[in-house]
């Protein structure tokens, strides 16, 4: 039996207080592909960095073809023949194609050489995998699949024999999906080795021979794909039975609460994001956004949460909101009832040095029961109503002086909801609301979202899982490229024809 | 988790660092041939030692809680305020305009409008830097240290050309009349019978920059203001969520910051000088910057910070005045200090951070 | 003809004040294309003007001067790493502390070593850079309008002179045709690029800090054995800020950095020469031109000018873990 | 014991200040005393000092240059058993000071005539410090000994600033040298403290003659400086210092009858100075004690009958 590709055993790694990843072992064999799933913040980015020498292990030892290596740095993962395409990418966005796949791999000290060589080599790597890019083009002038291409490329032209991706199809359509697949599946039959990292049980199913599970820091089960099924691997993912499906009474919509006609916005880079569209909101009705990463979802939200402008109308209650200038910002928007969970709740909707007790002010702190006299804040107010929410959010630990980064990525997000839902708004924005949220959180905010649209009120998400836009929406849309590309009923559609319209393919053409 | 108790980052760093820089000044000492000890004790006396050292530190340090204010709040909102001491000058100017121009009956009425003067030229020169960073994305740092020289360029034209008294030789403007006299420490403190002494500058400007301190503690910690400009220095993205328009607070930090630099001058220009010179901010300015880092942009911080370096300022210049040590000595010090609390910060956290993580997980298991 | 006589001795008063900025603004090219910003600039080159000064003048050769006045850059280019690379400190906070220590250090150093006041000793004879002649500049003189323009304007410069213009077509090369300048350029754009492409962040950007401590070096030399006799407490007067605005108006690119250190040299130059200037009735104080550069800078950098984007990683120490 | 304050250009700006020093310098090697001393940094030191000084008991306090008249204004009267002494200040009223100027555009009148008549192209050049009228006064007084020397002489004059920092920048003095001599000057007379040193350092190199002032500067660069302009600051010091606490207050104003003004001729100079150009400068040296020739000051009507500023 030859030597597995990869070995790792007893990997630890602490990131400060944070234990990453926990006495690791895993072994791949050569010439397979291996899936890595597990929660947000499961580890599994912090292991294949050590593999690739981006992070440096606490403890534990790596073999490669059953030779104990060292790998300090990325250099001696190269070396070794490893290549890595990370989540986020690592590239130099204002330099070429070219230049960035020669950079740390130059032949000698001038450029010249380097970037012949280069381009001669890219013209048979197109030949034999099929992956065509422009040379010449810049980097940040090209759309993610492409930019994902470069990163392969990069690889390829290292020469590795073991190939990491990390959740690559993140922010891939179906169908560019599908050819990254054959793709990886020709380098296999080549003889190289893969290891791919994602969230999506259907992609491991086709996809992988082998399939580890990570849970908290720690490997939970390795097991042969054919001899496993999605059931089991969520299970071992969460560590419990899971129910993905909410228990709702069907939607009795009522007067349009939402009304957007012809909206447009341009990013500050002057891109055009969303291309004019047209959508209703009613009261008691959750509509969901679906549609791939990047595709004008994000802006529409923060539009409607007045964090941008935009031209066209909407009517919020059959009065135009203002979408630029004085009342276009999050001030007005509270004011008129829209409450706003944001994307990121790290960057946005909390403040991470904060307590507790002043983030539940966050947006709000214009409140009058949060003042005193015109200039102070009243805090003991704010801490006492904090204190309430905390009790009734079920937040842990239940200390309002805890400043938000020292709160867990659910707590921070029932923080968030507890603030906006409590609000009792007329609609209720929502992005991304579980992500990164373990699975009980996850259940106990999908409900607190079902109980809003009970009480007579409009909620508009997005999120970027089918499985959530699927399992909460009372009517789904599907943006690409700035456009609606349809509304359906969760019903009367399915995961793949969203797919398609997810990937630009309208509804009459498929 | 955080990685450190509060108390670690907020006490134990600065004092370690301070440490740090105290040992290297001293081995700066020992280099140019002198005794650190001998030079320490000299400082001590000079600057504590008696009512007229004191008088002059706390002239020196009711400076620098101006101008370490203004950092600090600049710093709340996470705009590094180079320009204290163009801003500084500019204050000066404002105090001059206010005191020579305008007949003022008692020196009360003339302090509420030389502050309003000070502050609001101070203000002004830092308004254009904010502007274009709010708006244009200017880098603040570059554009306050260009406004300096501005300033000093303006202040320059101002006195030569159109301060000067006629035939007078000094590009300085005339006295102030004796009527703005803002009582020195030896006035206010002789009602009370306590002696002290006349030729030290202290004066009443010292009671303000403590009252601005409280004022600036309240305005951070107990103010929506405060609450909007520390929400959008942690995160901006955060500020456009919550409708805090990162425009009005840059402006408004900024102004607010260049009011408090501005008001240095009714310390060194309406209570010491008495008229207006050139420099006569003595680089104030920039000290603020190692006062407000020194202070972990706390007022009260600031409030320590500002005496220390008030001790320092003072006793290097009676270094300078008793022995061959030039009076850049300090200069050297206060780079130390930057050095060491601003920028090799981490230097001292790092190993911190590790040892009490250790501790931690001894005490977990 | 006329015109050509008197506009000569500012153009040549202008190559004069604009080297040490040249300098100095290629140094902080280096160090802030790779990421790393750098307000000591102004620091670097006051201590090496000073030990330059000091040393040429205990030991009477220049070229050791220009020799320690380089180490002195380096040193605090070393430091400035230190803070900022090693450290991952705040790089605007490092660059102040190394100006204040440059500036109170020399002064110290001076009146410890000369005793003079805070300044050393006039150099003589070899202890100054002297000016060269150019290959046939007499020859070459009675030529009409090029004739002298080269024998007075190019040639009789001093060598740090010619080694700054050369400077700029060699940056250029090295950034854009090796190997170590597309690294460079990369670590300033994006670190975990070439981290995670096997070449050392730490490395390159120590290397380019390096070369920065080694132009400011040259730039304090030249201000100290070149311009002037011997040192004197604070003379780089602001150029290395000057230097910075010129590097933000020339959007870090080599030519148009000597460009834009050339037009602030003739400023300076014209600003020198004439104390108040009369343009037609109407009387430009002297402050104004004093302020000039500065007023141009914050012109610039409000972007009537264009907008200038500085490279994306600067002034972010590289963090891979938080 | 007395304490000395230096101006801003410092202790070796090898003029003004450093004559002081030579003085006190002078004073303390005779007598074996010691002396305190300071060098200003900034103008809001100067009353510091001046207090500082005071309070510490020293006496007399001399003190350098115009711009400690408005400080000493208000200090001196606080220390009324202090006895301040203060350079090129003649206006101040107070008991306890002792102010001494001197009569600067006499001795400029002199080096003037010895530029005029050294000069080869015709053109001779002033570069003064910071524009205030005690510069012009001596500007104003070169001019007429030039013109007198050689009535067709052309002379070009610049300030190198409008405020102190022009008493120390050598940069500018070297730049303007070389702006006057691409002008036509081969004698240049630099009235400017610190800034001198740039001058005179420009003029050997271009290979052109220059003017010290205040001290005796022909040693700096040996062969190169036609003479310098003597302003015995440095006897007006020793002589304050060797008075001690009785130094007489009042007025005092030294011109070429007290020698209090002169130019200076060693053995750096000698080849400079022919036996006619000599012989004319002590001919009008006598003349102007004698009141023969009058020499006008720029103070009695802030202009100069024969330059503009
Ligand atoms: N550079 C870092 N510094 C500090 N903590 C980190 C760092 N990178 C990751 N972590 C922490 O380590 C844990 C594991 O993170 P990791 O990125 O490996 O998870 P993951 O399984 O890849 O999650 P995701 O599915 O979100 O990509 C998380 O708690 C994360 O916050
Ligand atoms: N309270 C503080 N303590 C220490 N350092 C601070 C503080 N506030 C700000 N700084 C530092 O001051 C520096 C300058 O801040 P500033 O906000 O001007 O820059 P920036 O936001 O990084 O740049 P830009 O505005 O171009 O994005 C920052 O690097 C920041 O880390
Ligand atoms: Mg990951
Ligand atoms: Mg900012």
């Amino acid at each position: 039996m030859t030597a597995p590709a990869i070995e790792l055993k007893g990997i630890s790694k602490a990131f400060g207080p944070v234990q990453a990843n926990k006495d690791i072992s895993i072994s791949v064999a050569p010439g397979t592909i291996h899936g890595i799933i597990g929660e947000n913040g499961a580890g599994k980015s912090t292991l294949m960095s050590i593999l690739y020498g981006f992070y440096k292990a606490d403890a534990g030892e790596i073999r490669i073809h059953g030779e104990k290596t060292e790998i300090p740095d990325s250099q001696a993962a190269i070396a070794a023949g490893i290549g890595m395409v990370f989540q986020h990418f690592k590239l130099v966005e204002n330099f070429t194609v070219l230049e960035n796949i020669i950079l740390g791999a130059e032949d000698g000290g001038l450029l010249r050489p380097s970037l012949a060589k280069a381009r001669q080599t890219l013209i048979e790597l197109e030949k034999e995998y099929g992956l065509n890019v422009d040379p010449d083009a810049v980097i940040e002038d090209l759309g993610v699949g492409m930019q994902q291409r470069v990163e392969i490329l990069k690889a390829l032209y290292r020469q590795a024999d073991i190939l990491i991706l990390d959740e690559p199809t993140g922010v891939l359509t179906p169908a560019e999906a599908d050819q990254l697949f054959r793709i990886l599946h020709r380098l296999k039959e080549e003889g190289k080795t893969i290891i791919l990292i994602t969230h999506k049980l259907r992609e491991i199913m086709e996809a992988t021979d082998t399939v580890s599970v990570m849970r908290r820091g720690q490997m939970t089960a390795t097991v042969k794909t054919a001899e496993t099924s999605p059931e089991q691997l969520a299970e071992l993912m969460v560590g419990r039975k899971v129910l993905l499906r909410v228990d709702k009474a069907p939607a009795s919509p009522g007067a349009p609460i939402l009304e957007i006609e012809g909206l447009r916005v341009v990013d500050e880079d002057g891109v055009e994001r969303v291309k004019g569209i047209d959508l209703t909101v009613h009261a008691g009705e959750i509509v969901g956004i679906a549609g791939v990463a990047g595709n004008g979802q994000s802006e529409l939200l923060e539009v409607l949460g007045g964090m941008r402008p935009a031209t066209g109308t909407i009517r919020l209650n059959g009065s135009p909101l203002a979408l630029d200038g004085a009342g276009a910002d999050g001030q007005a928007r509270r004011a008129q009832r829209i409450a706003h969970v944001p994307e990121d709740r790290q960057r946005e909707g909390l403040i991470m040095e904060f307590h507790a007790w002043e983030n539940v002010a966050f947006g709000y702190h214009h409140d009058p029961s949060y003042q005193r006299g015109p200039l102070l804040m009243n805090n003991a107010a704010l801490r006492s109503d904090t204190d309430a929410k905390i009790e009734k959010f079920d937040v842990r630990p239940a200390d309002g002086w805890l400043t938000a980064k020292n709160f867990s990525g659910g707590n921070q997000q029932k923080i968030v909801v507890a603030r906006e839902i409590e609000r009792n708004p007329d609609l209720l924005l929502v992005g991304q609301p579980t992500r990164g949220v373990d699975i009980g959180a996850i259940e106990f905010i999908h409900k607190q979202i079902v109980a809003l649209r009970d009480a007579g009120k409009a909620v508009l998400l997005v999120s970027v899982e089918l499985e959530e836009i699927f399992s909460l929406s009372d009517r789904i849309a599907v943006m690409f490229d700035g456009h609606l590309m349809g509304e359906r009923l969760p019903a009367e559609t399915d995961e793949k024809e969203l797919g398609l319209l997810m990937a630009g393919v309208s509804g009459e053409a498929a | 988790m955080d990685k450190m108790p509060k108390w670690a980052d907020v006490v134990l760093i600065p004092l370690i660092s301070l440490i740090l820089a105290a040992i290297l000044s001293a081995l700066v000492i020992l280099g140019i041939g002198e005794d650190p000890w001998a030079a320490v004790k000299l400082m001590v006396s000079g600057a504590l030692g008696s009512t007229y050292g004191w008088g002059y530190t706390l002239y020196y340090a009711t400076n620098f809680m101006f101008t370490g204010l203004a950092v600090a709040v600049a710093f709340h909102a996470r705009l590094f305020n180079i320009g204290g001491e163009g801003q500084a000058m500019l204050g000066g100017l404002g105090v001059a305009l206010v005191c020579l121009y305008i007949p003022w009956p008692h020196w009360t009425l003339a302090l509420i409008a030389a502050c309003a003067g000070a502050a609001l030229f101070g203000a002004a020169w830092a308004a254009i830097p904010a502007y274009l960073q709010a708006r244009r994305g200017s880098h603040i740092v570059i554009t306050t240290i260009m406004f300096n020289f501005i300033a000093a360029a303006v202040l320059n034209y101002m006195l030569v050309n159109v301060m000067r008294p006629q035939g007078s030789m000094d590009p300085a403007s005339a006295r102030f009349p004796e009527a703005v006299h803002l009582p020195t420490l030896h006035e206010i403190l002789a009602p009370f019978g306590i002696g002290f002494s006349k030729a030290a500058p202290a004066n009443f400007s010292l009671i303000v920059a403590v009252a601005a301190c409280i004022l600036v503690w309240a305005l951070i910690w107990r103010t929506r203001l405060g609450y909007e400009i520390r929400a959008y220095g942690h995160s901006e993205t955060g500020a456009r969520y919550a409708g805090i328009s990162p425009y009005r607070i840059t402006m408004i930090a900024m102004l607010i910051s260049g009011g408090l630099a501005g008001l240095m001058a009714i310390n060194n220009v309406m209570g010491e000088a008495e008229r207006l010179v050139l420099n006569a901010t003595e680089g104030a300015g920039f000290i603020g910057i190692a006062v407000a880092l020194m202070g972990r942009s706390h007022p009260f911080g600031v409030f320590l910070a500002a005496i220390l370096f008030g001790f320092l300022y003072q006793g290097g210049a009676e270094l300078a005045l008793w022995t061959s040590i030039p009076r850049e000595l300090i200069v050297v010090i206060q780079a130390l200090v930057i050095l060491f609390t601003g920028a090799l910060d981490n230097m001292v956290r790092m190993p911190l951070e590790r040892l009490f993580l250790r501790l931690r997980k001894g005490r977990e298991a | 003809m006329d015109f050509l006589a008197s506009i000569i001795p500012v153009l040549d008063s202008s190559i004069r004040l604009a080297t040490p900025l040249l300098l100095a603004c290629l140094a902080g090219l280096y160090s802030e294309r790779a990421g790393i910003f750098d307000i000591g600039l102004e620091g670097k080159m006051l201590a090496a003007a000073f030990f330059s000064a000091a040393l040429a003048a205990i030991t009477g050769s220049v070229w050791l001067g220009l020799l320690a006045g380089i180490a002195a850059s380096l040193v605090l280019a070393a430091l400035h790493g230190l803070a900022s690379i090693t450290f991952r400190g705040n790089q605007l906070i490092s660059g102040v502390a190394v100006n204040f220590l440059a500036a109170g250090m020399t002064v110290l150093v001076a009146q410890d070593w000369f005793a003079q006041g805070g300044r050393t000793p006039s150099l003589m004879g070899g202890g100054r850079f002297a000016p060269i002649d150019l290959p046939l500049a007499d020859a070459v003189r009675d030529v009409p309008v090029l004739g002298p323009l080269y024998s007075d304007l190019l040639s009789g410069h001093s060598i740090l002179v010619y080694v700054a213009f050369l400077a700029v077509p060699a940056t250029w090369w090295i950034l854009f045709r090796t190997r170590f300048g597309l690294r460079l350029r990369a670590v300033g754009e994006n670190p975990a690029a070439v981290d995670t492409a096997g070449v050392s962040v730490v490395g390159l950007r120590y290397a380019a800090v390096m070369i920065c401590g080694l132009l400011c070096g040259i730039a304090g030399a030249y201000l100290a054995t070149a311009l002037q006799a011997g040192f004197v407490k604070d003379m780089t007067a602001g150029r290395g800020f000057i230097a910075l605005a010129a590097l933000i108006f020339a959007k870090w690119r080599p030519w148009h950095a000597m460009w834009a250190c050339l037009l602030f040299g003739f400023l300076q130059a014209v600003a020198l020469r004439y104390q108040n200037i009369d343009l037609g009735g109407v009387v430009i104080p002297v402050q104004v031109m004093d302020a000039l550069p500065y007023i141009l800078t914050v012109v610039i950098l409000a972007g009537f000018v264009g907008k200038a984007i500085p490279p994306r990683a600067g002034g972010e120490p590289y963090v891979k873990e938080r | 014991e007395p304490a000395l304050i230096f101006d801003l250009g410092g202790k070796f700006d090898k003029s003004f200040n450093e004559a002081a020093f030579n003085g006190a310098q002078r004073w303390a090697e005779e007598t074996g005393g010691s002396f305190r001393e300071i060098e200003l940094q900034s103008e809001a030191q100067r009353e510091q000092a001046l207090r500082r000084f005071a309070e510490a008991g020293a006496n007399p306090i001399v003190t350098m240059g115009f711009a400690m008249a408005d400080p000493l204004s208000t200090v001196a009267p606080d220390y009324p058993d202090t006895k301040f002494v203060v350079i090129d200040v003649t206006w101040l009223d107070a008991p306890n000071i002792r102010q001494v100027g001197f009569a600067e555009h006499e001795g400029s009148y002199l080096v003037g005539m010895l530029a005029a008549m050294a000069s080869k192209s015709g053109t001779v050049g002033f570069i003064g410090g910071m524009d205030v009228p005690l510069i012009r006064h001596f500007g104003c007084g070169y001019a007429q000994g030039a013109k007198a020397a050689n009535p067709d002489i052309n002379i070009i004059a610049n300030m190198t600033g409008t405020t102190p920092a022009a008493w120390n920048d050598p940069v500018k003095g070297s730049e303007l040298t070389k702006a006057q001599i691409s002008q036509g000057a081969d004698v240049i007379y630099a009235a400017a403290g610190g800034t001198g040193v740039g001058v005179l350092q420009t003029a050997a190199d271009e290979g052109i003659l220059s003017i010290g002032v205040d001290s005796n500067q022909n040693h700096l660069h040996p062969g190169k400086v036609l003479t310098s302009m003597l302003k015995r600051v440095d006897v007006a010091v020793y002589n304050a210092m060797k008075a001690g606490e009785n130094v007489e207050p009042g007025v005092f104003v030294l011109g070429l009858a007290e020698d209090g003004v002169g130019y200076a001729v060693d053995e750096n100079n000698e080849s400079l100075i022919t036996d006619d150009m000599k012989a004319a400068a002590e001919d009008a040296r006598q003349k102007i004690i004698d009141g023969e020739i009058s020499v006008v000051s720029y103070y009695e009507n802030d202009s100069c009958p024969v330059l503009n500023f």
